[in-house]
């Protein structure tokens, strides 16, 4: 069970957190920057429950769940407004959201 | 949890029971103002049981609040704001076509969110708290929907403020791989071994500081603010601008103290840098900026910088230059978004300068009241905001922070230079040909609340500024025992 | 067990390279779901069996089909898909994946040279039962507060995903600034 | 009787306030009653003082008025202080002044602004008694400055030319320059005594410096700087031709008679401080010889006839220097008395004929004035003759010999200066007979209108007789010696201290003298009168215009300060009327906004830029965790 | 408690005559006339009662009640014979600005009369303070409300100089805020009591670094307020966009609050500090006074012109102050009291020109006098008093200074010497502009009428009477210079003999510079004696 070294845990997390964060740079579509920041916070979930493991307490897995509802709660509330928005714009894009500037 | 742990979060729970409550009368029957009655009373209620933890000393709740002093005066603070802001609300949404009961109960949320904040010790708490801030921040902000830039504001904020809590979770997790722990004393128990911050948990404070800068709006993480705050209707800005910095600037004081962050050069040096930048790039982004909503922001990014000048003293004076500066401020900016949301309309919200100029000659008392809130902001003397600045100074000359106090002083005259200008167009001869013709009124009893309420800011704003030894007292009084 | 871990590491940073490529979001969501699953087989490997089965559950379940769901409401159409490869060209998204890549060696070079803290004794698996003994144990008051951040959401998100009826008469009201969106798309 | 002194400047003074007040609403009758009067009743006392003084003989009288100001030790008084030397300035003031008080009640008459000229002149005579009574330096330089100002203020009185406000500028400003040194003396002198009262400075100077101690000679330098200023000496002489501007009286009085003298009046009061300083005795001797030369010439080529006055008089006033300069104080001081007399009788006589004239003032324009104006004529025949030095009968003669004898005779005696004397007494019989012959001889060339009536005509017989008369009270060795005037100041005015054994020669220079003036006569009289075509062959040659408009500009010395000071000021000033340093405040507003603007490109408004922003941030923090 | 009473008539007044606007047009002006009457009245009965060269004590009354007693801030007020003169010049320039608006100011005249008392307010309290904070306090007070006065009723390009003027001000206040609290902490860390009383922060020893900063932070606040070059540059556009009424304040009242400042709190609290940089400082006056007259003189706009003297006129001030010595510090007094006058003066006339004409530009001015001679006589007075005439207050101020500061530095003082003949050249073109020459105008210009001659008969009065009778003001002031100069005189006499030997024998000068440092020993009144034996 100790045999996986926590950096490589750590590191995956990493590594998916940067991919999640390379996407919300790149992407425009606005649902898409949703998932890419749920791949972020995910990244983050794991990087909790690698150091939980590591300490061998449930206190990362808890976390973990938090992170869970929370990330339950912004994707829901995040979707109304992107359903509103694609009313408002009849398009996705994020960068026409750029009324406000200066 | 036993009766007692209920007894100290008694707050809180009234401000639950009062979500309850709201959502079951909205089940019954929608009334504006029911709802704005239920509120109100919740947080003053709330704020009447903070006396009986006046002497609280240090009670804790394992493993995630702490009850003491500290907390006690910033949730104080935090309700009294809240309540103050729901005041205004009630005017402003009066006249909008928008559903206004979810309002209450979203405000209701994000204030048990801040003071969730402000009483914790764990990171468990602390992310919560700040969710459950920032979650109802997501509605709030983008309150008016069919605005499309209050629906511009939502999902900005709310996809830079996910993307800046996972920032904030990988930092905590770090940091959680580090020491095995998530309480804030078992941290600073485990740092006290080091001299030198060991490099995990170094990466993993850098990454919660891009969490929590994002949520003070300190550059650079400081781009949303003002587009948030032209988006949000003017009291959720309000909001925004105080309970919600307000209760993160709380847990980051609380956090720092506990492990006193101020030993490791590395910190201090990013926190320095931050400083100077918030205090320019605020300033200077303000300058000549026409759009009030956005000053008010822009300032708002510089003073949070004035504020990280008295944090980074480190020591009880800072922490009592803070939380004074914190009271001013929020008195100040709670005052001038108020008069912002008294002068909106229907159709937009008074944000423009075009719709101040020769303010003084048309709403003489409104004008009066913003000036007095923009001169605060300046910290001129005879308000709070002079009194706060001078504590701030004072506690930077104290730990002779040099540099950052000279940027202060440096950066406060460059901001004068914007509020002045607000303050002369409003003082502005009206132009004899444009006749303005004052807008439709609101019912006077609706009007009574705002006006009341800005009566009473400004009434407390001079208060504070001419006679700051009563709130020196209650601050001194509450922090001195309390903080580590 | 330590090769499952590189296998499933390998799957999720994979699927989820899929995942920030794909034009059609479908497909996205689909590697998403995979990228989960895999997370999922990396807690497995962790110790933590239980946070595996809500990954899957909640994630790749919940989430994603929430997400879907959206998306079909948004009913997408393959020009949408052009779209969305229109917006990733590369001149767009080198910059900010170059910035991306200075973050990530740096995170890396951060957590490689990093000193980890001496394991303790005990071993790494914590099972469903401890979780829950201290979930509803000491963190009790979490669980209150994580009901108070899903009633704020689902509270914010009712407020928000309600449909208007005023909406068409607003469209009516506001020709001409929408004429200049357009424009400027 | 000493407790009437107060009275002699300040009649003048309420005269002036009183006039201030209510001169535009009270008939000219009354004004000039105030403005002649007050000036009168002065003179008056100062008659009785005078008269009393000389019966008593006291060493001096002194009045304290008030006690000034008193701060650390630094107390002056307003307190006067009369004495013989002051005794003779007051004289000469008061009685000049009250006569051409009388001849401006005619020559203003049709002036409309008839009140404001005698509250000038009031307040001048005022300023001018506060200058030579003043028994403290600060006092003396109330009045000193006080004199300025109404000299100003009389330069300039036709305001609406503005050359006239340009000469009354000119006097003030150049004038101001030499005050300024004047006022560093004080300074010095204050330091050194811990007080500006005059006897007290004189009798702790001797205890204090040794003769030629450096402080001595840089105060009495200082000190000099003033005088040269206020007398028109080189090099700050330029003021005094343009400020003929003002009315003729004004010239008389002012320009002539009184103020420009007030530097003599302050060498021969401060002398103890001179002499202690022979640096500066002869730098005085200096000025004064080269400046009556170079004034002296330049008189030569004047055509207006105030202005060859006021060179001359810039040209008299360089005697007094060189008689001073040799310490021959009260010798300075006679030439003083007398050429008040007769230069003030010149001006007065110029200004009845300007009148009659219709205000032409160049002598080409003049001739042949001697029948229609014969009072004018025939005294101002008196004044040239003193003025040119007229053997025996005029009291110019024997006040310029005596100082031309004690070049020579004086210890501290030069023969250059003596020859720089000897040739500017040359010159002036020269210009000033080309003055009588240009104007009363040869043909009419302007109608003559307003004819003199007794207020002008009063006085000129008064002043002729005085320019006449006045020369008797003090005669050489050789024939009279009669020393009243000397013996009168010698208590205050140390006799000058002759070379032994030098009289036997006196009757030679006294010789010498009377031919110089002579033939300079007689040259006047040939080219000016008798074959005026020597003179256009003059004019033919190159060289001679040359010269001759080179001493006509007053030897190029406005030109030269021109280039020097006041075009480079000016220039300097206008350069820079927007104030360098704003720029840099501005330049500073500018950067700032330039800042601003440079900060609001990245307010995009676009998303993803601002995720780049914490993006940036984040790098930023893990950077210095990294480095540190 | 009587100092207190004068704040708050003049606050009180000025809330009243705001109030008072809604009942009555006029009415506000007749509640600031009263209330600067009043506060006028008392002060001079506090001057004319207590005789201060009797008395011989620095400190008149004194009022001090807790404040802020956490940071040992006291509400604390003292006046001494400085203050006073002070707030005499306050009230009678108060008052005369309250008259020259009467007819000037048409527009919100309750707000404008609420102004105009706020900045009184503040400068009386700047002016009796003694406590830091507090003086700070006032020190910002006074500015929002000149700010405003500047703002709402100056000129065309009134808002671009109200914002100078106040981010001027603000930016050197701050900096002296800095100080005050090093000071603050510096003296407490050393005595253990944490306190902003002048009295008790004279006692911290500092050291000469911390010395040298502190100093520096108290005197770019003075010297910008002052104005010295090269921090000069507000002044000009400040003075002549304020109404008539503003400039006044701002030449008469708001620079000697720096000037003040110096006195009270520069020359005492660093008494190390600043000798060190007195030459500094000094040559910083001379260049104040030449360029200002050199600027003076090439300025069209009469303002802008008299704005540019006082330029001039106040390096004159920080001249003296660096001197040292009694004699230049009464000049400064004196100054600050002339300066005030005279520069006033020459604003109201300006005022009375723009009324009647409609323009500041002197270029299209000329030959008032034959129209006007009221005026013109009564601007020769105060041109003339200016350029420092003798028997005119200014004189008095220009040549105590100057003799003072020659003790101190010879080269320097003939520099600022020579500054006299360029005022000349400066205050004898406004006569000439604006008085002489030929009308350019169509129009005639109407003399001065009775309400205006009510205002400037007094000013010529007070110029007249200083400048021949300045004894009143000197003995008031003299207790409190000495006391400022209490630190400087002892170092002076321990040094005479070093003196003695070091300096070779030819300069007596210096010798006996040391020796009449202090004239009542060494030169026991030589007039006097004099004047005994010959009367």
């Amino acid at each position: 069970m100790t045999t996986i070294p926590m950096e490589y845990g750590l590191l995956l997390a990493g590594m998916l957190f940067m991919l999640g964060l390379i996407s919300v740079l790149i992407r425009r579509n606005i649902i898409f920057m949703l998932i890419s920041v749920e791949i972020m916070l995910n990244a983050a979930g794991l990087a909790f429950i690698v150091a939980g493991s590591h300490w061998a307490q449930p206190d990362g897995q808890i976390m973990f769940i938090f992170i869970l509802t929370m990330a339950a709660a912004e994707v829901s509330v995040g979707l109304a407004l992107i359903l509103q928005i694609y009313h408002q714009l009849k398009t996705l894009n994020s960068d026409a959201a750029n009324f406000m500037k200066g | 949890m036993t009766l007692t742990d209920f007894q100290h979060l008694m707050p809180l729970l009234i401000l639950t029971v009062a979500v309850l409550v709201s959502m079951l009368v909205i089940a019954v029957g929608r009334n504006h103002k029911i709802m704005y009655v239920i509120t109100a009373v919740s947080f003053l209620a709330a704020f009447a049981s903070l006396f009986d933890l006046r002497d609280v000393g240090r009670y804790t709740i394992e493993p995630l609040l702490v009850i003491d002093g500290f907390g006690v005066f910033y949730i104080g603070m935090i309700l009294l704001t809240a309540l103050l802001i729901s005041m205004l609300s009630y005017a402003y949404f009066e006249q909008r076509e928008e559903r206004k009961e979810e309002y209450y109960i979203l405000l209701l949320l994000a204030t048990i969110g801040a003071c969730v904040l402000v009483i914790s010790k764990h990171f468990a708490s602390l992310f919560l708290g700040l969710e459950i801030l920032t979650v109802s921040l997501y509605a709030l902000i983008a309150y008016l929907r069919t605005r499309e830039r209050s629906d511009e504001a939502g999902i900005k904020y709310l996809i830079l403020a996910a993307f800046s809590s996972a920032f904030l979770l990988f930092g905590m997790a770090l940091v959680y791989a580090s020491t095995g722990t998530m309480e804030f004393a078992g941290i600073a128990a485990a740092m006290s071994g080091f001299t030198e911050l060991p490099l995990l948990m170094l990466t993993g404070f850098g990454l919660m500081i891009v969490g929590i800068g994002f949520k003070l709006s300190v550059v650079p993480f400081h781009m949303w603010a003002p587009d948030v705050y032209e988006g949000a209707p003017a009291p959720v800005t309000a909001f925004i601008a105080t309970v919600s910095k307000g209760g993160v600037l709380g847990v980051l004081i609380r956090f720092f103290m506990e492990v006193d962050g101020f030993r490791y050069p590395t910190l201090v040096l990013i926190f320095t840098i931050v400083a100077i930048a918030s205090m320019l790039a605020g300033n200077l982004l303000a300058l000549l900026q026409r759009n009030v909503k956005r000053i008010l922001a822009y300032s708002s990014i510089a003073h949070l910088g004035y504020l990280l000048v008295a944090f980074l003293a480190g020591n009880q004076m800072g922490v009592e230059a803070v939380t004074f500066y914190l009271v001013a401020y929020f008195i100040t900016t709670v005052g001038a978004f108020g008069v912002v949301a008294m002068l909106s309309d229907k159709e937009r919200d008074a944000e423009q300068l075009e719709d101040y100029r020769a303010l003084l000659w048309r709403r003489p008392w409104t004008a009066a009241v913003f000036t007095a809130m923009l001169l605060s902001l300046a910290g001129i003397p005879l308000t709070a905001g002079f009194v706060g600045k001078f504590y701030i100074l004072a506690a930077g000359v104290n730990t002779q922070l040099w540099l950052l106090v000279v940027m202060l002083a440096l950066n406060s005259v460059v901001g004068l230079f914007y509020y002045i200008r607000l303050v002369a167009i409003m003082f502005q001869q009206p132009e004899a040909d444009t006749e303005v013709q004052p807008r439709g009124k609101l019912r006077p009893s609706i009007y009574l609340a705002s006006v009341g309420t800005l009566t009473i800011l400004a009434l407390l704003l001079v208060y504070i500024g001419v006679y700051p030894s009563g709130l020196l007292q209650v601050i001194q009084g509450l922090i001195v025992s309390t903080v580590p | 067990m330590e090769l499952t871990f590189y296998i499933a590491a390998a799957v999720a940073v994979l699927a989820t390279i899929m995942v920030i490529t794909r034009y059609n979001m479908i497909h996205a969501l689909l590697y998403l779901v995979v990228s989960f699953l895999a997370v999922a087989v990396v807690f497995l490997t962790m110790g933590a069996p239980f946070m595996a089965a809500l990954e899957v559950i909640v994630y790749a379940g919940a989430i994603v089909v929430l997400i879907i769901f959206v998306i079909m409401m948004l009913s997408l159409t393959r020009e949408d898909v052009e779209q969305e490869k229109a917006w990733l060209q590369p001149k767009l998204w080198v910059g900010p994946a170059l910035l991306s890549f200075v973050l990530l060696a740096e995170l890396v070079y951060l957590l490689v040279i990093a000193e980890m803290p001496a394991t303790p004794a005990t071993g790494g698996y914590v099972d469903a039962r401890a979780v829950g003994l201290a979930l509803y144990g000491p963190y009790v008051l979490g669980v209150q507060l994580s009901g108070i951040l899903l009633m704020a959401g689902i509270v914010g998100a009712y407020h928000l995903g309600r449909q208007k009826k005023k909406v068409i008469h607003r469209f009516l009201q506001e020709k001409e600034p929408q004429k200049e969106r357009s424009a400027v798309l | 009787m000493g407790e009437l002194l107060w009275l002699i400047p300040a009649l003048p003074f309420a005269g002036a306030l009183l006039l201030v007040i209510f001169g535009n609403r009270i008939a000219r009758g009354l004004v000039s009653t105030i403005g002649v009067g007050s000036v009168g009743i002065s003179a008056a006392i100062t008659l009785v003082l005078g008269i009393e003084y000389l019966s008593s003989r006291p060493a001096f009288i002194r009045q304290e008025v008030w006690q000034w100001f008193d701060v650390a030790g630094f107390s002056p008084s307003i307190a006067f202080h009369l004495d013989a030397l002051s005794m003779v300035f007051i004289f000469v003031i008061t009685f000049v002044g009250f006569l051409i008080h009388i001849y401006s009640t005619e020559y203003m008459a049709e002036d409309k602004d008839y009140a404001r000229f005698f509250a000038c002149m009031n307040l001048f005579v005022g300023s001018m008694l506060m200058l030579v009574m003043a028994d403290n330096l600060l006092l003396l330089y109330l009045g000193w400055e006080g004199v300025g100002l109404c000299s100003y203020l009389l330069i300039g009185f036709w305001y609406k030319e503005p050359a006239n406000g340009y000469a009354a500028r000119k006097a003030f400003i150049i004038t101001r320059v030499g005050d300024t040194a004047m006022a560093i003396g004080l300074f010095m002198l204050f330091q050194q005594f811990g007080t500006l009262h005059i006897q007290s400075i004189s009798t702790e100077a001797v205890q204090t410096w040794t003769i030629g101690s450096e402080t001595a000679v840089i105060i009495a330098f200082l000190l000099l700087g003033g005088a040269v200023g206020k007398s028109g000496q080189l090099p700050l002489q330029t003021w005094l031709p343009d400020a003929m501007a003002g009315p003729t009286p004004v010239s008389a009085l002012i320009h002539a008679a009184t103020m420009v003298t007030a530097g003599v009046y302050l060498i021969a009061r401060m002398h103890v401080v001179f002499e202690l300083a022979p640096a500066a005795m002869t730098a005085v001797a200096v000025i004064g010889a080269v400046t009556l030369l170079v004034a002296g010439f330049a008189a030569l080529t004047q055509y207006d006839i105030k202005r060859v006055l006021a060179y001359s008089t810039i040209s008299q006033v360089g005697y007094m220097f060189l008689a001073l300069g040799v310490g021959a104080w009260s010798a300075g001081v006679f030439h003083f008395m007398i050429h008040g007399f007769f230069k003030a009788l010149l001006f007065l006589c110029a200004g009845a004929i300007i009148l009659a004239l219709h205000h032409e003032q160049d002598m080409r324009n003049m001739g042949g004035l001697s029948k229609k104006l014969p009072i004018v004529f025939y005294t101002f025949l008196i004044g040239a003759a003193s003025l040119a030095a007229f053997p025996l009968v005029s009291a110019g003669f024997y006040s310029k010999d005596q100082i031309l004898w004690l070049q020579l005779a004086g210890e501290n005696g030069n023969i250059w200066l003596y020859l720089a004397g000897l040739l500017g007494a040359f010159i002036t019989s020269i210009y000033t007979f080309r003055m009588v012959f240009l104007t009363f001889y040869g043909k009419e060339k302007t109608h003559v209108g307003h004819k003199p009536t007794w207020a002008i005509t009063v006085p000129l017989i008064i002043l002729g007789i005085l320019s006449f008369a006045g020369g008797f009270i003090e005669l050489p060795h050789n024939f009279g010696h009669v020393v009243l005037f000397s013996d009168f100041l010698t208590p205050i005015l140390p006799a000058v201290s002759v070379v032994p054994d030098f009289n036997q020669y006196e009757w030679m220079l006294q010789l010498l003298a009377a031919v110089v003036s002579l033939v300079g006569i007689f040259i006047a009289y040939l080219f000016y009168y008798k074959k005026p075509e020597l003179i256009e062959s003059i004019h033919r040659s190159e060289l001679a215009m040359a010269i001759h408009r080179f001493w006509h500009s007053g030897w190029g010395f406005d030109q030269l300060y021109d280039v020097l000071f006041v075009r480079p000021y000016v220039y300097l000033s206008k350069v820079n009327k927007n104030d360098f340093i704003d720029g840099f405040y501005t330049f500073l507003a500018n950067v700032t906004q330039g800042l601003h603007r440079l900060f609001s490109t990245t307010q995009t408004g676009v998303m993803r830029n601002y995720v780049m922003g914490v993006v940036v941030g984040a790098i930023m923090i893990l950077t210095i965790s990294l480095l540190l | 408690m009587i100092l207190v009473w004068l704040i708050v008539i003049l606050m009180a007044g000025g809330v009243l005559a705001w109030i008072s606007g809604k009942v009555n047009r006029a009415l506000p002006r007749w509640v600031a006339l009263g209330s600067v009457m009043a506060v006028f009245g008392m002060t001079l009965y506090l001057w004319l009662s207590n005789p201060i060269p009797v008395l011989g004590s620095a400190w008149l009354i004194q009022f001090s009640q807790p404040w802020v007693p956490q940071w040992g801030i006291r509400f604390s007020l003292a006046l001494d014979g400085l203050s006073l003169l002070m707030l005499l010049l306050t009230f009678f320039l108060g008052l005369l600005a309250v008259l020259i608006s009467w007819r000037e100011i048409h527009t919100k005249v309750a707000f404008f009369h609420f102004n105009l008392l706020w900045v009184l307010a503040g400068i009386t309290g700047v002016f009796l303070t003694m406590d830091l904070f507090l003086f700070y306090f006032f020190w910002e007070i006074m500015l929002i409300p000149m700010y405003f006065l500047i703002g709402i009723w100056g000129h065309e390009n009134r808002r671009y100089a109200a914002y100078k003027f106040f981010l001027f001000t603000q930016a050197s206040g701050l900096l002296m805020l800095l100080a005050i609290l090093g000071l603050y902490f510096i003296h407490g860390n050393q005595t253990g009591v944490y306190t902003f009383s002048y009295f008790e922060l004279l006692n911290t020893t500092l050291a000469p670094e911390a010395a040298r900063l502190l100093m520096f932070g108290f005197l770019v606040a003075f010297l910008v307020k002052l104005p010295v070059v090269p921090f000069h540059s507000w002044l000009p556009d400040a003075h002549s966009e304020a109404p008539t009424a503003g400039s006044v304040i701002l030449a008469g009242l708001l620079l000697k609050t720096g000037a003040y400042g110096l006195l009270r709190f520069v020359l005492p609290l660093f008494p190390t500090a600043t000798v060190e940089f007195a030459p500094w400082a000094m040559l910083l006056g001379v260049i104040g006074i030449i360029y200002g007259a050199i600027l003076a003189f090439s300025q069209t706009d009469l303002k802008r012109l008299v704005a540019y003297t006082s330029v001039s006129h106040m390096g004159f001030v920080i001249l003296g102050v660096f001197s040292f010595n009694e004699w230049a510090l009464q000049g400064v007094v004196m100054q600050m009291i002339t300066h005030g006058l005279s520069t006033g003066a020459l604003f109201i006339i300006a005022g009375f020109l723009y009324e009647r004409l409609h323009t500041r530009d002197i270029r299209l001015m000329g030959g008032f006098w034959s129209t006007a001679p009221k005026m013109g006589v009564i601007a020769l007075i105060f041109v003339m008093a200016s350029l420092g005439l003798p028997g005119l207050g200014n004189f008095i101020a220009e040549f105590l200074t100057l003799v003072g500061s020659w003790q101190a530095n010879n080269w320097l003082t003939v520099f600022a010497t020579i500054g006299l003949v360029m005022a000349t050249i400066y205050s004898l073109r406004i006569m000439q502009k604006i008085f002489f020459e030929a009308n350019r105008m169509e129009q005639a210009l109407p003399d001065l009428n009775a309400r205006e001659m009510l205002i400037a008969i007094p000013m010529v009065a007070m110029i007249l009477w200083l400048g021949l009778y300045p004894q009143p003001i000197l003995d008031t002031a003299r207790p409190s210079i000495q006391e400022q100069l209490q630190a400087y005189t002892k170092p002076a006499q321990e040094q005479v003999p070093v003196a003695r030997v070091d300096v070779p024998a030819k300069k007596t000068i210096y010798i006996k510079r040391t020796g009449t440092k202090n004239p009542e020993e060494t030169k026991p009144s030589s007039n006097l004696q004099i004047t005994k034996s010959s009367n």
